[in-house]
């Protein structure tokens, strides 16, 4: 199983080129430069929240750091019409695809379950139940198979799905019956796995002791190994196992290698668990660095966008503080909305229920 | 008019209903080529093809979590669990999912799912293929739960689950599967009676006696042998177990002054504890004795040679409604 | 005596039993080197090594259907389940499985697991992580339901359960983690009440309050403003909800004549239904007016700036209690 | 994964030897002789079994018609310390655990739903719910290991766990955690699929495009694919494995080639879904006539050795017909117990009340 010692790598931690036998970068200077971008501003995005957290205005954050090359790397390869399915941490996935990070805080800040419309995004918002999603990802993607958009080779008409969870999540049920279905029905779903070594405060060595692509091969899905701290290698990975997708050639398991730098949420204490010195070492092999080291080196980075940048990091943080505060709380009686399509008796009598104890409080 | 069976008048409504609407799909293990294994969708791939009737792979969850995943894509799946005791391996997906979605989006995601499973005992067979695990899906805030006692039910009822944008959970209540019945086929979705609705069987003005789906049967039994001794009981046909119909029953225990509850599944934590605890506040003032439950007990299902004793049964009914007049 | 939060007293407690017990066992998520997301197991893997304190691949049913062959091998597993609303994965491991093998062996299998698992709602936090899924498992035959209020009862149930030879599900009102209180840790285990016996709390004449776990610190603060307004309340702390202690709770009522029945869970199904149920019949001529439920609603758990709305509180319990007395 | 093409046979569908690289049989002829008459009972067994079904003296039955050799061939290579965890198919396996096949029948007439001390014989006895036990023999697995009886060299006391399942079962979501958790503490457990082409009416290629042994890599746990219906194959290749686990090796899947040459169970009607012609073809791979023409080129079986065995066969059955009818029906408030192991109020007073039934329906 050789081939799953390897991991697709086209930029080092020193933001050197590297040479790949099956993979090279078709990365444009301005998709380079947007990557950074986008990848500087969910770094911001997410220290923003983990701050708003302390300050007591969320309940709870699942911090990315870290991971910023394997969500931007992968989401980017996605198109418009392909759909995403996220755990509680792809935040930078959901930036991708164009949800307003405020927007995000309304889960943690307990405002609403989800904060956006799935389907205008077409990212499917937060799922707390580790690997259920993978099976609506799976579902997902065959009812674009039998609604006839896959393999039709119009390419704003082919679609493909993905469906991220961690390493943790290989080893639940759920996830292995996506893989059991994605491959009998040839399915064009991509499973996207950041194995940022933890499942808390588990190593990834609990779960599996051989590399998590590989567990693919024996549903008959492709694995592939990426450095999920390469953002180009991400990219051309993904970008390839959704062309794949879309093209009706099925589904492809991506194991992208990668480190939680942070807590796992904001309730967690990580030094019970990690090494400091691994910390560190995984310190060097940071995805905005080496990204950076790249652009700066090629002279695509200059001092001025980065300036420019910065202010749109400090603007973007600003408004969120700003407007965390300012989302508005449901009303309680809403509590009763949206449970059924259909008018319910029963809970129209709870509902007028809460709406007398408030009128009574506030009588009081 | 049609004499159909059970079986055969699900058969009957899928296809109307999937005749009707290109987005219906049915899903799940042996519904093919097999039929199921009662049959219930037998000849249904032959016509409609392996893309609308799909088998699928040994996996509950993975069913209904895919049929999620379809629904969100659109389609309107109908899931089938083989037998009522194979339905836990999907229990996370069906309570926690597919109960929540629409309220986890704030109503952005329907998932009109409706999800088939015979249930109930009687029919002789081996551990885990005679459960009642209605209750577990009753108390789930957001799903539906309907089952059918005749074929004139079975035939509406599972169009109107699946014309539905709730979730519903549709029981077949598999020992009456081969009950004939009059169904009327000619008539339209919108003449039928409300999937929601408890029906009346039988007036009566000395006891009010509530089952559904398998029990129907055994009250109407119970009610015949009353009638002989003069006493008349109100049967009535519960048909959803989420939401209860609870006028229609407040009615006529007020009447009535009395009700006796009947159902296969164990007393403790049934449909029946919450129907007698929500009769006996509503009615406080006209029951003329506790609500009676007769009910498995509340033990798990036991082999078959002694699952007549288990079973709810006229006799047992008349016992409590005796138990009730002379209270 | 010692003054233990509820999270050290059955740290304290398990620590205890897995002195004396070397067959015990610890599994879950987490559980070893961070000590559990609560620290629940905060020392122990440290103490008791990796092989009796395991921390688990991530996967429920996994978790849940190993322990039972360890438990058939001879141990004595108690699982940790991260969050009430991570359990059910394991649904069919627990309610198929474990709640069944003695009764499916007549008596030659023993499955001695207990399973932990922190329930209810108030910390504030996101969906799944406030649930209380009590009734799916009270309704359950073969499994035992208890849960505790106090750090006492907190200390001894749990050794109470690990030592039961049936399978338990022992439930911790996580909101009240941090709850202090006394405990008697100089006792015997066989001093401790019965794990399965209500406890009355306050005695009182005018009406009878029953809560559990989380909501009993609720029952008794509605009990405090009563009595400010001379209303005499005597509350109940159920804590086993499989068996139901019916004895304690129909002496109260029957002397009372009035029962308020608190959960956070869902009002419809839950266990609060099948109390009424009971209730009512055995108390019939003695209730006043009929048993009252304040309990959640019938949504799933929303975002949590409104949980406080959803959940009960003493108003709401006062409020029941007056409507009640004045029915 | 050219491995997995290739099934492990020592004696093909001719009753010839076949050379096989790795495994070798280690077989004397009384043992051989003893798995032919193994094979031949519990088919016997198996016929009567159906037989009685069809005379309504049993509720269901499920033939294990054509997997003789699998169950026959792995399960005589446990020791009498393993233990078995088996379906509803795996009378074979009980057989060889030296469970009487009337006790067999009490589940399927609904007498008892484990119609023997699972303990007694270290076999589970049935189980309907499809993968479920496999979670059950890797948590015996961890506690045979926990418990030091792994890897210890004494012959008497390594110990290791069988665990049945179909084809059909890969597909759920226990039986991959069941791969996760053997992997992952490296459990003394065997997982033997018997692949019978079928689960129910699906052919095994809805579960997998891949041979079902290869899904063991991934979990990093060996595969490894055998004739299901050689019986020696059967037996070298579970022995093998079986000695691994018992040594500390770790977990193996094995995947016995077989077919189902029955019904699924006498509900099933196979003519809906099964080809004429595949039944036939396996008819010639009979795992029975196999053997006897070996034994028979051999010499080792004589006319009347089978001449001995075939009475041995049709007192069996006589003794299942005669027998079966005579299990006694249990007492209907034995119903109340065993539910629990302390005593219960409340069921006892529903024990009262059946019991009172009783006695009113005697008096009427
Ligand atoms: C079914 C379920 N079990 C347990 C949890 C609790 N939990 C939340 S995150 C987590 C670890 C997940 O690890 P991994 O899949 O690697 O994702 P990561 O958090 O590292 O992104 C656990 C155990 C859960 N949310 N859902
Ligand atoms: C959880 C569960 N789902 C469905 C069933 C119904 N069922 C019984 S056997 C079977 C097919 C099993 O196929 P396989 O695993 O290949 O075993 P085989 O019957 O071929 O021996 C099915 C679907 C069940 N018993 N349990
Ligand atoms: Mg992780
Ligand atoms: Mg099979």
């Amino acid at each position: 199983m050789d081939q799953f010692d390897s991991v697709v790598q086209l930029l080092d931690s020193n933001g050197s080129v590297v040479a790949n036998s099956q993979f090279t970068s078709t990365l444009s200077q301005s998709e380079l430069l947007g990557f950074y971008r986008d990848m500087v501003l969910v770094r911001t995005l997410d220290e923003q929240a983990t701050a708003l957290q302390r300050q007591g205005e969320l309940g709870l954050w699942a911090p990315l750091l870290g991971q910023e090359a394997a969500q931007i790397g992968s989401a980017r390869a996605m198109q418009k019409q392909d759909f995403a399915f996220s755990t509680y941490r792809e935040h930078g996935v959901a930036w991708c695809r164009g949800v307003d990070p405020v927007d995000m805080l309304r889960f943690w800040r307990g405002t609403m379950h989800q904060g956006w419309d799935a389907n205008h995004y077409r990212d499917y918002g937060y799922q707390i139940i580790i690997g259920a999603h993978a099976l609506h990802a799976t579902g997902y993607a065959m009812g674009a198979q039998l609604a006839g958009r896959v393999g039709s080779g119009e390419a704003e008409k082919d679609q493909a799905v993905m469906a991220y969870f961690g390493d943790g999540a290989m080893s639940e049920g759920d996830v292995n019956e996506a893989f059991v279905f994605a491959a009998s029905y040839q399915a064009p779903v991509v499973f996207f796995c950041q194995n940022n070594q933890w499942a808390i405060s588990e190593p990834t060595r609990r779960q599996s002791r051989t590399p998590l692509a590989q567990r693919a091969v024996g549903f008959g899905i492709p694995g592939i190994r990426v450095d999920g701290n390469d953002v180009i290698a991400c990219y051309e990975v993904t970008e390839h196992a959704l062309h794949r997708a879309r093209s009706g050639q099925g589904p492809t398991l991506i194991e992208a290698v990668t480190y939680r730098m942070g807590a796992h949420t904001t309730s967690d204490d990580p030094t019970k668990y990690q090494l400091f010195s691994d910390v560190e070492l995984w310190r060097e092999r940071d995805p905005i660095k080496r990204l950076k080291i790249y652009l700066q080196t090629k002279g695509i980075l200059s001092a001025e966008l980065e300036t420019q940048l910065a202010g749109e990091a400090s603007a973007l943080a600003q408004r969120m503080r700003d407007e965390c505060r300012e989302l508005p709380d449901p009303k309680p009686s809403s509590m009763f909305d949206h449970v059924y399509a259909d008018t319910d008796i029963n809970l129209e009598k709870q509902r007028a229920e809460v709406e007398a104890i408030l009128i009574q409080s506030m009588e009081n | 008019m049609a004499q159909l069976s059970i079986v055969h008048a699900i058969n009957q409504g899928l296809r109307r209903a999937m005749d009707s609407d290109s987005k219906i799909l049915l899903m799940g293990e042996d519904i093919g080529k097999l039929g199921g294994v009662f049959r219930v969708t037998d000849g249904l791939q032959k016509d409609f093809g392996e893309e609308r009737v799909i088998d699928s792979p040994l996996a509950e969850s993975g069913i209904v979590g895919t049929a999620i995943g379809l629904a969100l894509y659109g389609y309107r799946p109908v899931v089938e669990i083989q037998f009522d005791g194979f339905v836990f391996p999907a229990f996370d997906q069906i309570v926690v999912q597919l109960a929540r979605m629409r309220y986890r989006s704030a109503g952005a995601l329907t998932l009109p799912i409706t999800i088939r499973m015979p249930y109930g005992g009687g029919i002789g067979s081996v551990e885990h293929h005679s459960e009642s695990p209605e209750a577990y899906f009753a108390a789930t805030p957001g799903l539906r739960v309907i089952t059918c006692a005749d074929s004139n039910d079975a035939y509406w009822m599972i169009q109107q689950a699946i014309a539905s944008d709730d979730p519903v959970i549709f029981l077949e209540p598999k020992r009456r599967y081969w009950q004939k019945g009059e169904v009327n086929i000619e008539a339209n979705m919108s003449d039928a009676l409300n999937m929601y609705s408890a029906k009346v069987l039988t007036q009566g003005s000395d006891c009010t006696v509530i089952g559904y789906g398998p029990t129907v049967a055994t009250c109407l039994q119970a009610a015949r042998f009353a009638a002989d001794d003069g006493v008349k009981l109100e049967v009535i046909d519960l048909r959803s177990l989420s939401p209860i119909d609870m006028s229609t029953l407040v009615e006529s225990v007020n009447k009535t002054g009395r009700a006796v509850l009947v159902h296969e599944a164990p007393g403790t934590g049934g449909i029946g504890g919450e129907l007698a605890a929500r009769l006996s506040q509503a009615c406080f003032y006209k029951l003329e004795a506790p609500v009676m439950r007769v009910t498995g007990y509340d033990v798990p299902y036991p082999p078959s040679r002694i699952e007549d004793d288990y079973l709810p049964d006229a006799e047992r009914i008349l016992d409590a409604v005796e138990k009730s007049m002379n209270y």
